[in-house]
């Protein structure tokens, strides 16, 4: 998604308009309006790829309406559809220009509303301008999902969506920027394909600044014992992973950013099987674990591990052979395992296991590159890795605090108890079965 | 008249009508409720974290009968109802001042 | 989706061919079967979009089986998968003709099963028939879900089917046949890009009528007082509404009919966008005027609000800027905030709001095309709302009249008391949970 | 998707690209990276057909999940996500090898990891090799799938998990050889297009063989009396079906294995209207039969029947015409009304109607191709079905009859009674509802 | 004191409850409840099996009340749920020795 | 013997069984019901329409015990239960003639 790439690709298209419309048919072209078909192919992975991690949007909010408590479910729902919609404004307002106009090696873009071309004018680019801003809008929208699992159950709503719309808006897109917007570290040799760093771990930063400042929830830790408050559907966690793993083929398979070769489209390929590859590692370590070291099989571990198999591979899915995308995704999944119940002895309150997820696994992620792409290195993965974190930590760390100490982002004790549904929102999510 | 209430595990509950039946027991009504007793719940581990569960899901059967049908009724529910192991359950009688059909309006023994 | 926009896309199509074969190539063109992108990239759209739009099923599906109460749900289920398939069935067997075939600026096409061509005879236009028809065929399924959430808990299933299969078969295609269809509208220039009045309206005045015939369920108005019932299972409604929103993006974007040249993939991916941005609008302000009005955020106007942002952007999804499609969206939402609460008092009982939703938000965004489009009057738009409103409501009412006074369309009251599942279909939809 | 027709497709791809870059364009092609759209349109719908099918996997999570009680829920979610992982990387490890590489007329391929060429030497054939690798790989997964409907609710998990892997590593695989591996069935011109029996009757025999070696739930059968263990959840069956609908799209429509000419983009839409109708008549003549016979519309059976109907559709939906493809689906639909109770009287317990769906619609679906193809034999389709069946069958009853005397396949008469979510998994589904 | 128990109809809920707001009960416990007597559920076929619910929903209401109102309360249930088919339920009356308000500590009539 | 019936809020559950067991009891069966009293629901609003919740949750614990353990049960439910607001809840007492353990078939103290 860097700038750079988008230059290779604009590139490819031209030589390839130049073998699709040879000197005889430039005539005929010129009357007729222009029929590209790497503008067209380009624009039609992005439209795609663009519907699917939209459809994730779908699928963090069920996993999460499934992983809260059923007396908190239509708090989490509201939040899914509004930071979703929230994250689209938003990113068309600012975050997108933060991100990608005129950041130039630097730290970050220009605050302006992107402007959308008109289609007879839309001829800057290999693909069509809006088809590339819809596909970059939904990423945004996945950062702050993860803020919204792991802080769930016991934060007001308001306060949660004015975070959401500043990390959509600034925090996000700056990161974007540094990478993607061809800022200091794309010009360092930072990789990172699809974002286990630029998406996924930002999400997972903020959610942890936000787990800190927040506190638990009041139910779960006490006088030295944890007390687990299971999900309260487990279907519905299935159904939001499975939803999860078909858009990631959007997310890592778009992010290839062109579908106007022979080789693009192998790449996107690769991509797809790597991506599945990884997925199905994390899962059968998640659970081949759980029952190794609690004689059961979990079944949230079973989703997490899904998810952190697909959160690692998202930083290099197209280097990797078949073998290699399995260990990433297999890794993944091991450290769904061991760091979730890590984080609750650190008395770290992360409802969904998005934590361990995104942020961890995305560090991993991240750091496995060089492993298969010898254009990376592990100082600069590293080196990445720590300004990203430095940065959204520290900013959302601010940020929460700021909204603590001004109009207050917790819950009343009562209002955690009764749940959110009744005294929030005053709405049951499932109000005949009690 | 005697109100019998037995608290009984839910896998149960077929056979324990069935047995009233056959001593011609025709009502009585059926609360799931939860158990706290000598048997507890397994311990479950969820996301690496353990927990005791201290309620065990029961069935709580209310029949309102005959004072003189008190015996063998207990008798019936202890023989369908028993395995013999922790957790079976218990059988408790109150006495019953009163009984009224609302369809019919009749009364005590009339009423059951 | 009018024949002229076909006519149109044809042209372009030949142009594109014309450009891709030179005259070099032909010999070699005419041993080879024909390869022409633009037909395959049309063919694409429509078999995209299709799917896209089929997907929506299950979104009311899930939306209604969430906004009425347990008892009714599996009923809910059975209705919806029923009407997708009896609507796909009709709209073969005359639908699609009485819709397209030989209206000729009037008001009605032909009485005949749509002929699909065997692949070497489709020839006649820029795209393959047959993925048309599927497109189409979705399209028609949408306007019956429509009335199926407003009747919902108290309508009959068979009379309920006998009204899907005369809408789907007759009313809705007669109504397509006016704009899309080349009749009497599109000659006039009424303007209605992807339907806010030929499939929402023309829903929600179906539904109206049935509304009224029916009456509403028995235990929602009495001695003056309003009895809401709430919505049993808010998760699944909110599933139902990312699915419909996702759907969407098929419905409007593949409405461009033709994905044949740059300008075409432009403006796909630009309805994209608005589209996008209107229903985000949409949430935003119906949760921030529940909020206002009622002191709470309200998710079933959150969802209802996507919905009406939808609507709204449909009749003209391209060319409105950002800023505009953000306007005609967040109306959307008002309109939901405003009209549901109207209804109830109006004593209209629609289960689901699918009346406002699709039938107000959708006249609004028919009236709004002008704001954007010039080649569009708000008279002949007012005469198009007029003209659809006038005779699908009409029509629809005659309909239920009919079926009222021969089959009977209303449960019992006892029926309704214990719910449709139990009596009508003997199928609880969770039978454990009590 | 057998060999023939790939090598078929490969040349009408070489004719393509013949046209696409006549002579004079020559030299610049040489010098910029290869732009052929055969390849990409091809490589297009594997991938986009791909999504579809992988997408089914969740269909059938929910569909199950809906179909079993409440305190199997987890286990059945569990089993599907597993399923699904573990399929995609024996299909990698041994299984795509086994179907396609050096059958060759024979029984059965290669044991090898499959190659995943990276994306510059990808240019053996007319598509990505990975798009078609994770295409085929979504279907094996299906063939999983439809076992762990059947045998839900008793069978252990780790048992069942090695029989996915010798199923979809090895059986399927083999299956899938002699048709589509251009083995033996192919040579003698058996057709099964996107497979009603390589897949659907394949899983079905497979279920079969477990349910008879497993015998039925305890609840189930007792003293000449059949006690329904009604299903949990209707709303999530309803959105499994709709799911599983909608991914057959891809399951049929990519069957075409091509997108690369007008005729294969035809083909795809045919299959897409015929696909639909038939899963449509599949619907309605389980509604209308099931009122019939039962006095009462049954919400599963019209589930079922749409399955049934695609089932059905699936060993041909290209030849039919609309009409014929009614036909087929809807008998594919009584298949299901007729035989689902049929196997209740023999005692074998399918819980999702697995074995009437894919077993029983799939040979009717493969018997019905020289209905409408005149390449098909009635002999022929008759040998194959045998054939698959009888292969399947014993060696899954052989692997079942092993499993059982071995580690144990069927969870004890205590753990069934209390669920296996307490009891194998520790994990309830809806932990607050009761 | 006594505890009026009454099995009713569920969809009778909101007519006993304002009868009983009419003589001014003020306070009562509703529980659901499923109930076995001379109704039957409605014998169902699921897929083609036909089987017989044993068991239909009622809702259990408990009121605590002092002696002297005990025939009006049963009048009032009476009349409210009562719909003269089968199934409308059964009323039960036993003594209550004592009666404690949490909150106050106050105990007997005045706590109900 | 006597039998405890006592109404609690929700989440008073927890410290209510820990007050209980450190008493010793060992025993005890809960429901969850809906009360109706001094407390109502909040007013709710859905959709634009206001609309008044009548009855809230509640849990009901029914604890069989030897007539002696009556008080000291009742004062560490009412410490355990307590909260001073509305809606605490109310404990019941009545008679209880016999007790049954299904297990063992012990009887009266010997079962509880
Ligand atoms: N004192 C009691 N009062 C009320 N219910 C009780 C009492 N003791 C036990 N129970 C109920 O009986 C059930 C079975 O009791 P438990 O002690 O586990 O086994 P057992 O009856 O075999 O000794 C408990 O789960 C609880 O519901
Ligand atoms: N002996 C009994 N003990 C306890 N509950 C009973 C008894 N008989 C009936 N019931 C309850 O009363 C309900 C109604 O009883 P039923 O015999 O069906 O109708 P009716 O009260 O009109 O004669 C039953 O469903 C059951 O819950
Ligand atoms: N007369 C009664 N009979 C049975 N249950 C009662 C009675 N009065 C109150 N309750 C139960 O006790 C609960 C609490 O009573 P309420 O009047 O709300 O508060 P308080 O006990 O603090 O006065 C009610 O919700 C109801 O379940």
């Amino acid at each position: 998604m860097s700038q750079v790439k988008k230059l290779l690709a604009l590139g490819l298209a031209i030589a390839t308009v130049a073998i699709a419309t040879p000197a005889l048919a430039e005539e005929a072209a010129k009357a007729a309006p222009k029929a590209d078909p790497a503008f067209l192919f380009n624009t039609l992975l992005f439209l795609i790829g663009g519907i699917l991690v939209v459809w994730m949007a779908a699928g963090f909010a069920m996993l999460e309406a499934g992983m809260v408590q059923t007396k908190n479910v239509s708090m989490q729902c509201t939040k899914n559809i509004a930071l979703y919609s929230i994250a689209g404004l938003v990113f068309w307002l600012v975050g997108y220009n933060v991100m990608y106009e005129g950041v130039d090696g630097g730290y970050i873009g220009t605050f302006l509303p992107k402007d959308i071309p008109v289609p007879d004018k839309d001829t800057a680019n290999a693909y069509s301008a809006s088809s590339d801003w819809f596909f970059q809008m939904a990423f945004c929208a996945t950062a702050a999902s993860i803020v919204s699992g792991t802080l769930a159950e016991r934060i007001k709503l308001w306060p949660f969506l004015l975070f959401v719309a500043v990390l959509c808006g600034i925090i996000y897109p700056i990161v974007g920027a540094w990478t993607w917007g061809a800022g200091f570290l794309n010009k360092m040799g930072f990789l990172d394909f699809a974002g286990s760093s630029i998406v996924h771990s930002t999400g997972g930063w903020a959610a942890l600044a936000g787990a800190l400042i927040l506190g638990a929830r009041s139910a779960k830790f006490h006088d030295g014992t944890i007390t687990p408050l299971p999900g309260s559907n487990m279907p519905l966690a299935t159904l939001g992973t499975f939803i999860l793993w078909l858009g990631w083929f959007g997310f890592n398979g778009a992010s290839q950013l062109a579908f106007a070769t022979n080789i693009d489209a192998s790449a996107v390929s690769n991509i797809f099987v790597n991506t599945n590859l990884a997925a199905a590692a994390g899962v059968v370590v998640a659970i081949v674990l759980s029952q190794l070291l609690y004689g059961k099989v979990d079944l949230t571990f079973a989703l997490n591990g899904a998810l952190a198999g697909l959160v690692a591979i998202t930083a290099e899915p197209l280097t990797p052979s078949p073998a290699m995308a399995i260990a990433i995704g297999a890794i993944g999944g091991a450290i769904v395992v061991f760091t979730v119940p890590l984080l609750d002895k650190l008395r770290i309150d992360d409802v969904v296991g998005a934590i361990p997820v995104h942020l961890f696994a995305g560090i991993w992620g991240t750091m496995a590159v060089p492993l298969t792409n010898s254009d990376a290195s592990f100082a600069t993965q590293a080196i990445g890795v720590g300004a990203i974190g430095a940065m959204v930590f520290t900013v959302s760390l601010v940020l929460w605090v700021i909204l603590k100490f001004t109009i207050g982002i917790r819950c009343t004790p009562e209002q955690e108890q009764k749940g959110l549904d009744i005294t929030e929102i005053g709405l049951e999510a499932y109000p005949e079965f009690k | 008249m005697k109100l019998i209430t037995a608290i009984i595990k839910p896998h149960k509950l077929d056979t324990v009508r069935e047995a009233l039946s056959a001593i011609e027991v025709t009502g009585l009504t059926v609360t799931e409720v939860k158990g706290y007793g000598r048997q507890r719940g397994q311990s479950e581990i969820y996301r690496g974290a353990e927990y005791s569960v201290n309620f065990v899901p029961k069935l709580k059967l209310e029949i309102a009968v005959e004072a003189a049908r008190v015996e063998a009724i207990i008798e019936a529910i202890k023989t369908a109802a028993g395995s013999g192991e922790i957790g079976d359950g218990k059988i408790f009688v109150t006495s019953l001042e009163q009984a009224v059909r609302i369809r019919t309006g009749e009364t005590n023994e009339n009423a059951l």
